[in-house]
C-alpha cells in the first residue's frame, strides 16, 4: 500500500477531557494528522461497542476513544466503564480478524493536548501500515453467482 | 522529551550530543539545581561541574566543552543520575562528551589526558584478546603514557603477582575471530553511519 | 536452583578469591553457576567512552551466547544470568534494557552480532547480581540453617559501592541510597554490623589510574570512615572495589600517614568462614591486608559495646523523641 | 427499496423527527477571519453543505458569533422556516451556549442545534488545506445528520437546599463556613481531628508580616465554636453521600470521645492525672508528647478532650480510671458510642488540605536516622512557643542550642522521583525559620540551599531581602546528601551538607549541627477515596481537580461539591483563605437563586421496553438508577443523574435513551462523518 | 372462493423449523383446512418448476426457513419472492443467520479442510471434496455453488414479516397462523416481527434478579447454578437481557442460559449490546488500582469469557454489524 494512504479515523472524544485535550492541541496550534474526525460523547462511557462496529462497517479505517485518566473521570469512573468494555471488544474484534491498532483506547487529560495529537499521529501511522479496512467492500463484498456469471458474460 | 521541535530550537552541540546518546538523556530537562555536582565524588577535582557543563552544552560552547577534563574525571559511579531531579542520564551524556572529544583530537590535550590513553589501552587489550588483561594493560599503559609513574605502581603490581592475583601471559577467548568480526562489523556500521 | 554464570575478568585472576569462595559457598547452598562458555570482557567503564556501538556489540556477544546456552539447556525462562561483579552486572543489565528501549539500537547492535553468527533479543535473559540471588532467592533462613561458625565477634562494615543497586536499569533489589541487603546477611552470619555511612560511596573506580590523587582521595575517606565506626574489617561484593580499598591502602598511608590495616574480604568469603570452612578454601590469603588478625577475633568475647558517637544525644528526660523509622529492625 | 432496507442498525422507532415536520436545516461556516479560512476553503465547504439532504439553506461568514452572524441566523430561521441549526465554526466549549441562545431568540429550541468544530479540531491542527476542507466537510454532515435527529428539550430546575457542608476545620474551611455562617446560612462543619485549626494552628508565625499565627487563627476558631449558625462536629467523619446539587444526604459518624460534652467544663484535670504519655505523632509531628486523655493544644476547639482508647489502659487493661475519679463534673463515658447523623445539605465545600511529605523517603538527607535532622514542621513546633521545647531552638538533646544550621530547600518537591510540582509555600517558610533561628539564637549561623528562591506574592521579596540582611546564608544549589561521615578534622561530630555552589560552580561541604528539611506539600493518603466518596475528580498526585484552573478554581466538574485550600493543591495561607472565601460566595450565589436550572443531558428508561434484568442497577455513580421490585422495572431518576450515559451504552435491551445523545442521533453522525468513506452495500435484492 | 395458497421451503437450516410447525398440534388441521398447499419440498413432492410455472404472486403464504448459504437458496429466495405475496422469514435461520451463519466464523476452504480432509472418520487416501461437476451416465451433475458469506432472508430479498426463534415456539406459529386464517390484519408488511414480544427474555424470566457484580465467567458445562437466582449474576453468559421475549423464558427457567436464539431487540444488534452489558457488570480494576493493575484486573476477569464472537452471535451472526469475520487469505 501506498504511503500517502489518508486513513480515515472516528474519534469519539469524551467532553470533560479529551475534547478539550483536543481543543487544546488546535489553540496551541499542535499539527497532527488531519484523520480523525471527532464525535463528542459526554463520557467515554457512553460509546457502545456497536458505535465502534458501526464505525468500522461504514468505511472507518480506525476507531479511536480517547478519555479522561483513570482516576479523573468526570463521573468518577465513567472511563473504567469504558475500558471493561474496551477489552472485552478487543477479544471480539480479535476474532473477527480486525487488527489491534484499529480500535484503540487512549487517556488524555485536557492539558495534554500534545498526548491526544501523539495518538491520533502514532495511529495514522500504524493504520497507513496496516492498510485501509473498506469493510463492506473487501469483507462483505461477495457477488451473487448469478451476478458473477453475467459479469463474467460481459468481461468476455 | 527532546522531540524534533524542542530539538530544533537547541544549540547545534546540544543535538549532537543527543545524537550520539544512545537513549534520549532528558538534557533539556536540566534545572541547574547542582544535584549532580554535590555528589560526585570527583567533583572537587574537575574543572566544571557536570552541571555547568550542561548549561555550556545548552550554548553551544563546544570546544570548551570537549575539552574540559569533566568527563575524564567521571567514575561512573551513578550517584547523580542516581538523585537528578530530572531523570537526566548523565553517565550517559559523559560517555557521549568522552568519544566526541577523542573524535575531535582534545582528549589528549585535555588535564586528564591520561584518560583516553587508559581507555585505548584497555579496549585494545580487549579487542586483541576477548577479555582484560591486567598486566599488559598496566605495563603498557605507564610504559607509553606515564613512563615517570611506572615506579609508583611497582609495588601494587609485585603485590598482585606475588598473590597470584596477575596473569603473565593473556587467556584469550577460544572464538577470538568471531568476536573481532563483530567488533568489526560494529566499527563498519559506525562509520557509514557517521559518513 | 541453576543459573548463567558470567564471571568477568576479575574473577578469574586478581579476584580469584571472590570466585574461589562462591564456588565453595555455592556448593554448600546447593546453587549451581553455569559458567557462561567462551564469553569476552563486558567493555568495563572503558569501552563505551571510546566506541558506542563496539561496546554495545561486544556486551551483547555475552549476552547471545548466554541466551543461546541457557536455551540449549533448557533453563529457566527468562533465563538468568548471574554476575559476582558490580561492573559487569550493570554493564549487561544496562546493555539489556538499552536494547529494548532503543529498537535502533538493537537492529545495530543485531547487525553487528550477525558477523559472528549470533542474535540476541533484549529482555531474553533476567540479568542478576550475585548477593541479589544470594539474598532473594536462596534467601537468609536458609542462609542461617547453614552457619555453624558464627562470625561473633566482628565488627563489620558492609560496603556496597556504586553499581549494584544503581542505577537500576532492570528492577532493584534495594534501596539505591542506603541498601540493607547485605547488613542483614552479615548480621545473619552473627557479625556485629556498623552501619557504614559511606556505604554506597564510590572506591574510585578506574581513577587509581588516571588520577591517583583523586582515586586515593575518595579511598582514604571510605577507610577512614570505617575506622571511626571501629570496623575490623570491610566487607564488599565488587572485584574493583576490593583491589581499589586493598591494594592501595598502602599508598593511601603513605600518602596520608595513616596506619590503616583494614582488611578487605567479598562477601562470599565470610559466608564460607561462618559455614565452616577453611580460610585456605575461601581465598584467605590473597589479600594485601592481612585478614588474619581480624578473623582471629571470631569467637572472641563479645567485645564491650563501642561508646556511641559523641554526636548521637543522650536521651535525656529533656531530649527529643527520635522519629520512628518504618521498620526498625534489629538482628 | 432503500438501500437501509437490510440494515436495520440505525433504525430506532423513536428516531425520525416525525411526520409533523420535514427537516429543514440552515447550516452556517464561519471564517473566524483567518483562523478558519486560511486553512479551510469555507465557502467549498458551505456550497457543498447547500447541497446536501435536508440543508435547506448554507452560507459562510466572517465571524459567525459576532452580533451580525447571529441576526443571520435568526433571520433565516424566521424566513426560512429553518428548524435545525448546524453552525461549522470553533468549539463548543467556545460558543455552543452562544447559538444555543441565537436559536432560543428566533423560537428555535436551544438542543435542535448542532456545532461542528471545524477551528480547534480542524484548521488549527494541520496545514494541510484539502485535508482539512474534506474533514470539515465530514464534520459538518455529521452534524447535519445528527442534527435532523435531534428532539426538542426543556432545561431541569432543582431547588437549592440552603444548608452547606464544610468539609476540613483548617483555615479555608473555617473561613468559609464563617462567610456562610455570616450572610445567614446554616452551615455544617465536620473535622476529623479533636479540635478544628488544622495545620495552621501548629504554626508559630507566619511569613512575611510574623503575625502569631495562634492570635490571628484562635479567634476565629471561637467564632466558628459560637456562632449560632454553624453546627460544628470535630472528631467525625463523612461515610456517604448521596444526591446531587441542592439535595444531599450526607451520613456523619461521629466518633466516641469518650467525654460527656455537656458536662466537661474543659478543666483539664484529666488530662494532667492521666498516667499513660506517648508520642504524639499528630499534632506534635513526633516531637512531643500527649496523655491518653487529650487535647491538641491548650487552646483547642471544641475545648473537650477525647480519650484515645489505643493507649488509655482501661481501655487496654480494664483499670486505671484515673480521669474518671478526678474530674470533678463525671464527664467521663467510657461506655460512649459512636454516633451516625444524617444531614440534607444543598453545597458541599471540600476542604481538607495536605500532608507533608515523608522525608524518610529521602534517605541521602538522614532524616531518622541522623539525629539533628528535622523536618519543617518539627521545627514549626519547636519554635512555637506552646510547643514541645516552649519555643527554644535546640538540637534533640533538648537543651544544646544549634550553632550551625542548615535548611534544604525542595525535600520531596521539584523532583520527578516524588513530586514535578513546586510545593509553593516552603520558600517563604524557610527564610521565615532563618529569621526564626538568629531571632533565638542570636548567634547562630543559618545556611539555606535552594534551587530557586520562589517569593511572589505580596511583601514576600521584602521579606526575603529583611532575612539577607540579617545574615542568612543563601546557597544556590540543590543538597546532594547530609551525612555523619567526616573526611577531616574540620568535620568532626558534625552533620556535613555536601551540595555543589552552583554560583561558584564548585563542590561544598558545609558542617552544621542542625538540618531542616523543608518537606513538601503532598494530597492526603486518603484523597482518593475522599474524591470517591463525593464523585470529583482527583490528578495523578491526589490533588483534587477544579473545574477550570484560572476561571474556576473553587468549583469541581461535579455540580453542588466545591473545593477549597490545599486540597486543591499546594498553598500558604492567604490563598487557602481566599478560597475559602471564594467557595463560599459562590455556595451563597447558588442559594440565593433557590432553583438551579440543569443541562437536560439525561437519561431516561423506557419502562415499556425495560425488561428488568438489573444490568444498570450499580452503574450509576450517582445512584439515580432505582429498581422497582413491584413492577420490575428500573427508573432514572432524572435529578440525580448528571448524563454521562453509561447506563444507556450498558443497556442490553436499548432501554434506556440519553437524551441529546440518544443512539440513532451517534448513529446517524457516524455516518455523516464516514460520508465519503461509505462503500456501497452490495445488494442481492435483485437477481442480475 | 378458492383457498389461499401455502407454501414452505427450507434453505440452509437444520430442519427444525419445519417440525415446529406440524408441533402446533391439532391446529395443523386447520392449516390444511384454511389452506391450499401448493410447495413443501418437505411433506410433499412439488418441484421447482412447478413453482416457475406459477404466475408472480401465487402464494398467498410462504414462511421460508434457513440461511443463504449457496447458490440454491439464493435462487429459491428470488424466486419465491417473485411468486409471494407474503413472504416470511420463518426461524432463526432466515431471520438472522442462526448456526449456519456460525460459518461466518471461518471460511469456506477451511470448512471443507475439516469436514473432508482433517476428519478423523474420512478416509484419508482419496481427495473426496465434492466437486462442482461431476460426469454421470445419465449426463453431468453440478452442486450449488457454495457462498463465502452466509445471508439472512431479508439480505437477499425484501422480507414481510419475520418470526424468529430457533426454532419458534408452537404457540406463536399458532397465534400466527390463527389470525391469518382469522383474517385479523397483520401490522403493514416491511420486516416486522411478529409472533414474539418487544421486550427482553428477563422480563418472563422468573428466577430472582439483584444488581450484578460478575467477577469470572463460566460455560455452562463449569457450573451447576444456584436455583432460582439470575444465570447472569452467577457467572453464565446468559443471553437474556439483548434477547427477545416470547419464548415464555424457557431455558433459564431449567437452569440452562439462554443463548439468545429470538434474536435481538428492534433495531439492535444482539452481541454488541449483550458485550456491552457484559462487560459493565464485571466487578474488577477498581479505583484503588493503578493503571496497570485495572487493565490487568480487568482483562484477567474477561479472559475467562471463552469465544466471545460465538457466545454474543451464536444467532445473529450473520445479520451484526459485521456480519463476517475478516480472512487474511486473498481471494476468499
Amino acid at each position: 500500500m501506498e504511503n500517502h494512504f489518508q486513513p480515515i479515523i472516528v474519534g469519539f472524544l469524551c467532553n470533560w477531557c479529551s475534547y478539550r485535550a483536543a481543543d487544546l492541541a488546535g489553540t496551541a496550534r499542535i499539527h497532527y494528522a488531519p484523520t480523525m474526525r471527532p464525535i463528542r460523547v459526554m463520557c467515554t462511557a457512553r460509546v457502545e461497542p456497536e458505535f465502534v462496529l458501526k464505525a468500522l462497517r461504514e468505511g472507518a479505517d480506525g476507531v479511536l476513544i480517547a478519555g479522561c485518566h483513570p482516576g479523573e473521570c468526570h463521573y468518577v469512573e465513567g472511563n473504567i466503564k469504558a475500558l471493561r468494555r474496551f477489552t472485552l471488544l478487543k477479544a471480539l474484534l480479535r476474532q473477527f480478524g480486525i487488527e489491534e491498532a484499529r480500535v484503540q483506547l487512549v487517556w488524555a487529560a485536557a492539558s495534554e493536548g500534545k498526548q491526544l495529537a501523539e495518538a491520533v499521529d502514532r495511529m495514522t501511522e500504524e493504520l497507513r501500515a496496516l492498510g485501509p479496512l473498506r469493510w463492506r467492500e473487501t469483507v462483505l463484498g461477495e457477488q451473487p453467482v448469478a451476478r458473477r456469471m453475467a459479469e463474467a458474460e460481459v468481461g468476455g | 522529551m527532546a522531540t524534533s521541535a524542542t530539538l530544533s530550537r537547541t544549540s547545534a552541540f546540544f543535538r549532537e550530543v543527543i545524537a550520539d546518546t544512545p537513549t534520549d538523556p532528558h538534557l533539556e530537562a536540566c534545572l541547574q539545581c547542582g544535584t549532580c555536582g554535590g555528589s560526585c565524588p570527583s567533583g572537587p577535582d574537575m574543572d566544571h561541574t557536570p552541571r555547568t557543563l550542561f548549561a555550556m552544552i545548552a550554548a553551544g560552547m563546544r570546544e570548551p566543552v570537549l575539552r574540559s577534563n569533566t568527563p575524564w574525571y567521571c567514575v561512573s559511579c551513578y550517584a547523580c543520575v542516581e538523585r537528578c531531579p530530572q531523570d537526566i542520564h548523565i553517565t550517559d551524556v559523559m560517555y557521549t562528551l568522552k568519544r566526541l572529544a577523542i573524535k575531535a583530537g582534545y582528549a589528549s590535550q585535555s588535564s586528564a589526558a591520561r584518560a583516553p590513553g587508559f581507555s585505548q589501552t584497555f579496549i585494545d587489550h580487549v579487542e586483541n584478546y576477548g577479555r582484560s588483561f591486567e598486566l599488559g594493560l598496566i605495563t603498557r599503559y605507564y610504559l607509553r603514557h606515564r613512563p615517570l609513574d611506572a615506579l609508583k605502581v611497582a609495588p601494587i603490581g609485585m603485590g598482585l603477582l606475588k598473590r597470584r592475583r596477575l596473569d603473565l601471559s593473556p587467556r584469550p577467548i577460544r572464538q577470538l575471530d568471531q568476536l573481532k568480526a563483530i567488533l568489526e562489523r560494529a566499527r563498519e556500521i559506525d562509520n557509514a553511519k557517521s559518513a | 536452583m541453576r543459573y548463567g554464570y558470567y564471571p568477568g575478568c576479575s574473577l578469574e585472576r586478581n579476584a580469584s578469591a571472590y570466585h574461589t569462595s562462591l564456588m565453595a559457598v555455592a556448593e554448600r547452598l546447593g546453587v549451581e553457576f553455569a559458567e557462561v562458555d567462551d564469553w569476552n570482557c563486558c567493555g568495563a567503564t572503558e569501552f563505551i567512552a571510546v566506541n558506542r556501538l563496539r561496546a554495545y556489540a561486544l556486551a551483547s556477544r555475552n549476552l547471545a551466547l548466554a541466551a543461546d546456552q541457557a536455551r540449549s539447556t533448557n533453563g529457566a525462562d527468562p533465563a538468568q544470568l548471574v554476575a559476582p561483579c558490580s561492573a559487569c552486572f550493570l554493564n549487561l543489565s544496562k546493555v539489556d534494557r538499552y536494547l529494548e528501549d532503543s529498537p535502533a539500537l538493537a537492529a545495530d547492535v543485531n547487525a553487528a552480532l550477525a558477523a559472528g553468527g549470533l542474535h540476541y533479543e533484549a529482555g531474553s535473559l533476567r540479568i542478576r547480581h550475585l548477593l541479589d540471588v544470594i539474598v532473594n532467592d536462596v534467601g537468609y533462613e536458609q542462609i542461617a540453617a547453614r552457619v555453624n561458625s558464627p562470625l561473633r565477634g566482628m565488627r563489620i562494615a558492609p560496603y556496597y559501592g556504586c553499581l549494584i543497586v544503581r542505577p537500576g536499569f532492570r528492577e532493584r533489589f534495594d534501596d539505591p541510597e542506603y541498601p540493607t541487603s547485605l547488613d542483614k546477611l552479615m548480621r545473619v552470619l552473627g557479625a556485629q554490623v556498623v552501619d557504614f555511612p559511606l556505604k554506597t560511596h564510590c572506591c574510585g573506580g578506574h581513577m587509581t589510574q588516571i588520577s591517583r590523587d583523586v582515586a586515593l582521595e575518595l579511598i582514604r575517606r571510605l577507610l577512614k570512615n570505617a575506622a571511626d565506626y571501629q570496623a575490623d574489617m570491610i566487607v564488599t561484593l565488587c572485584p574493583m572495589c576490593q583491589l581499589n580499598l586493598d591494594a592501595f591502602q598502602e599508598s593511601v598511608n603513605e600518602q596520608f600517614g595513616t596506619n590503616y590495616r583494614i582488611p578487605i574480604l567479598f562477601f562470599t568469603q565470610l559466608m564460607g568462614l561462618a559455614f565452616g570452612l577453611s580460610p585456605a578454601a575461601v581465598g584467605i590469603g590473597k589479600e594485601f591486608i592481612d585478614a588474619r588478625p581480624a578473623l582471629a577475633k571470631i569467637g572472641a568475647a563479645a567485645e564491650p559495646a563501642a561508646p556511641a558517637p559523641k554526636r548521637k544525644p543522650r536521651r535525656s528526660d529533656q531530649g527529643l523523641p527520635l522519629p520512628q523509622m518504618p521498620e526498625e529492625e534489629q538482628p | 427499496m432503500s438501500p437501509e432496507h437490510a440494515d436495520r442498525t440505525r433504525g430506532s422507532p423513536h428516531g425520525a423527527p416525525g411526520a409533523e415536520q420535514e427537516p429543514r436545516v440552515g447550516v452556517y461556516v464561519c471564517h473566524c477571519g483567518h483562523n478558519i479560512a486560511n486553512t479551510v476553503a469555507v465557502d467549498e465547504v458551505a456550497e457543498w453543505a447547500g447541497g446536501q439532504a435536508h440543508v435547506t439553506v448554507a452560507r459562510d461568514y466572517k465571524f459567525m458569533c459576532s452580533s451580525l452572524g447571529q441576526e443571520l441566523i435568526e433571520q433565516d430561521i424566521k424566513e426560512r422556516g429553518l428548524n435545525r441549526v448546524v453552525v461549522a465554526a470553533c468549539s463548543p466549549h467556545m460558543h455552543e451556549k452562544t447559538f444555543r441562545n441565537t436559536c432560543q431568540r428566533a423560537g428555535l429550541n436551544p438542543f435542535l442545534f448542532e456545532m461542528a468544530n471545524i477551528r480547534e479540531l480542524g484548521s488549527w491542527a494541520t496545514d494541510d488545506r484539502e485535508a482539512a476542507t474534506q474533514k470539515a466537510k465530514a464534520q459538518v454532515k455529521g452534524a447535519v445528520e445528527r442534527a435532523v435527529l435531534q428532539r426538542p428539550l426543556d432545561p431541569l430546575y432543582v431547588d437549592i437546599n440552603p444548608n452547606t457542608l464544610v468539609v476540613g476545620g483548617g483555615i479555608a474551611g473555617l473561613t468559609a463556613a464563617l462567610e456562610l455562617a455570616n450572610a445567614g446560612y446554616h452551615v455544617y462543619l465536620v473535622e476529623r481531628d479533636s479540635s478544628i485549626g488544622g495545620h495552621m494552628a501548629k504554626l508559630d508565625k507566619t511569613f512575611p508580616t510574623l503575625d502569631c499565627a495562634a492570635c490571628i487563627l484562635t479567634p476565629k476558631m471561637v467564632d466558628a465554636e459560637n456562632h449560632p449558625n454553624i453546627t460544628l462536629m470535630t472528631w467525625s467523619e463523612v461515610l456517604s453521600v448521596h444526591g446531587y446539587v441542592g439535595n444531599f444526604s450526607v451520613r456523619v459518624r461521629k466518633r466516641a470521645r469518650f467525654i460527656n460534652e455537656e458536662l466537661c467544663t474543659g478543666c483539664g484535670t484529666c488530662v494532667e492525672k492521666c498516667p499513660v504519655r506517648i508520642i504524639d505523632q499528630n499534632f506534635e509531628v513526633g516531637l512531643g508528647y500527649r496523655k491518653a486523655v487529650y487535647r491538641n493544644f491548650p487552646q483547642a476547639i471544641p475545648k473537650y478532650p477525647v480519650i484515645d482508647p489505643d493507649n488509655c489502659t482501661f481501655f487496654q487493661r480494664g483499670k486505671c480510671r484515673a480521669c474518671e475519679i478526678v474530674c470533678p463534673t463525671d464527664a467521663i463515658d467510657f461506655k460512649q458510642k459512636d454516633e451516625i447523623v444524617d444531614l440534607e445539605i444543598g453545597n458541599i465545600i471540600l476542604a481538607t488540605g495536605y500532608e507533608q511529605f515523608d522525608a524518610r523517603t529521602i534517605p541521602q538527607y538522614g532524616y531518622g536516622r541522623l539525629a539533628n535532622v528535622f523536618t519543617s514542621m518539627e521545627f514549626e513546633r519547636m519554635v512555637n512557643a506552646a510547643g514541645p521545647t516552649a519555643g527554644r531552638v535546640v538540637l534533640r538533646d533538648g537543651v544544646t542550642a544549634p550553632k550551625r544550621v542548615g535548611i534544604i530547600h525542595c525535600v520531596g518537591s521539584r523532583d520527578k522521583k516524588y513530586h514535578e510540582y513546586c510545593s509553593r509555600a516552603c520558600c517563604m517558610a524557610a527564610l521565615k525559620f532563618a529569621h526564626l533561628v538568629h531571632e533565638r539564637v542570636p548567634e547562630a549561623e543559618v545556611f539555606n540551599f535552594y534551587i530557586d528562591i520562589r517569593a511572589a506574592g505580596k511583601h514576600y521579596e521584602e521579606f526575603y531581602h529583611r532575612v539577607l540582611s540579617e545574615g542568612a546564608h543563601l546557597i544556590r544549589g540543590r543538597v546532594a546528601e547530609v551525612t555523619d561521615a567526616a573526611r577531616g578534622p574540620g568535620e568532626e561530630g558534625q552533620l556535613i551538607i555536601q551540595v555543589e555552589d552552583t554560583l561558584i560552580g564548585k563542590q561544598r561541604r558545609i558542617p552544621v549541627d542542625m538540618v531542616i528539611l523543608m518537606a513538601g506539600m503532598e494530597a492526603r493518603k486518603d484523597a482518593r477515596q475522599v474524591a470517591n466518596l463525593f464523585g470529583l475528580g482527583c490528578d495523578f498526585e491526589g490533588w483534587f481537580t477544579e473545574r477550570h484552573a484560572k476561571l474556576d478554581p473553587v468549583v469541581t466538574m461535579t455540580e453542588g461539591i466545591l473545593i477549597a485550600g490545599a486540597c486543591q493543591g499546594p498553598k500558604a495561607i492567604p490563598e487557602s483563605v481566599a478560597q475559602g472565601s471564594a467557595a463560599a460566595a459562590r455556595v451563597a450565589g447558588m442559594i440565593g437563586q433557590r432553583t438551579m436550572k440543569m443541562e437536560p443531558v439525561r437519561a431516561s428508561i423506557d419502562a415499556d421496553s425495560c425488561s428488568g434484568c438489573r444490568i444498570c442497577n450499580n452503574l450509576c455513580p450517582y445512584h439515580a438508577i432505582v429498581y422497582h421490585e413491584d413492577r420490575r422495572v428500573s427508573e432514572v431518576l432524572t435529578a440525580l443523574c448528571q448524563g454521562c450515559g453509561a447506563c444507556v451504552a450498558a443497556c442490553p435491551s436499548a432501554a434506556i435513551s440519553g437524551a441529546h445523545f440518544t443512539r440513532d442521533q451517534v448513529m446517524a453522525q457516524i455516518e455523516g462523518i464516514l460520508w465519503d468513506a461509505r462503500q456501497p452495500e452490495v445488494l442481492w435484492l435483485e437477481p442480475a | 372462493m378458492a383457498k389461499p395458497t401455502f407454501a414452505m421451503y427450507w434453505a440452509a437450516s437444520c430442519g427444525g423449523c419445519e417440525i415446529s410447525l406440524l408441533n402446533i398440534g391439532e391446529k395443523i388441521l386447520d392449516v390444511d383446512a384454511a389452506f391450499q398447499v401448493v410447495f413443501w419440498p418437505c411433506v410433499a413432492d412439488f418441484k421447482y418448476s412447478d413453482v416457475e410455472g406459477y404466475p408472480d404472486g401465487y402464494i398467498d403464504l410462504c414462511l421460508f426457513n434457513g440461511a443463504i448459504r449457496n447458490s440454491e437458496n439464493e435462487e429459491l429466495a428470488h424466486l419465491l419472492r417473485r411468486k409471494s405475496k407474503t413472504l416470511v422469514a420463518f426461524g432463526s435461520c432466515a431471520y438472522e443467520g442462526c448456526a449456519p451463519g456460525l460459518a461466518n466464523l471461518t471460511t469456506n476452504a477451511a470448512t471443507m479442510r475439516t469436514i473432508y480432509t482433517d476428519c478423523l472418520t474420512t478416509d484419508e487416501t482419496r481427495d473426496r471434496l465434492p466437486q462442482p461437476l461431476s460426469m454421470v451416465p445419465e449426463g453431468e451433475i453440478r452442486i450449488p455453488v457454495l457462498y463465502e458469506t452466509v445471508r439472512a432472508l431479508d439480505q437477499v430479498v425484501p422480507v414481510d414479516y419475520i418470526i424468529p426463534g430457533c426454532p419458534p415456539e408452537a404457540h406463536q406459529i399458532a397465534a400466527v397462523i390463527q389470525a391469518v386464517i382469522s383474517g385479523v390484519p397483520l401490522p403493514a408488511p416491511g420486516g416486522k416481527v411478529i409472533g414474539a414480544g418487544t421486550v427482553a427474555v428477563c422480563e418472563e424470566c422468573p428466577l430472582a434478579k439483584n444488581v450484578k457484580q460478575i467477577t469470572r465467567f463460566y460455560r455452562p458445562y463449569e457450573l451447576v447454578p444456584e436455583p432460582g437466582i439470575c444465570l447472569l449474576e452467577q457467572g453464565l453468559v446468559c443471553m437474556g437481557p439483548a434477547t427477545r421475549s416470547g419464548c415464555g423464558a424457557l431455558c433459564p427457567q431449567v437452569g440452562m442460559r439462554c443463548e439468545g436464539c429470538y434474536g435481538p431487540l428492534d433495531g439492535q444488534d444482539q452481541g454488541a449490546r449483550m458485550l456491552s452489558a457484559i462487560a459493565s457488570v464485571v466487578a474488577a480494576g477498581g479505583p484503588d488500582q493503578d493503571e496497570a493493575e485495572q487493565e490487568h484486573a480487568i482483562a484477567a476477569v474477561m479472559d475467562t469469557l471463552a469465544d466471545p464472537a460465538g457466545t454474543f452471535y451464536r444467532f445473529s451472526l450473520a445479520h451484526s454489524l459485521l456480519r463476517r469475520v475478516r480472512v487474511a487469505e486473498p481471494g476468499t
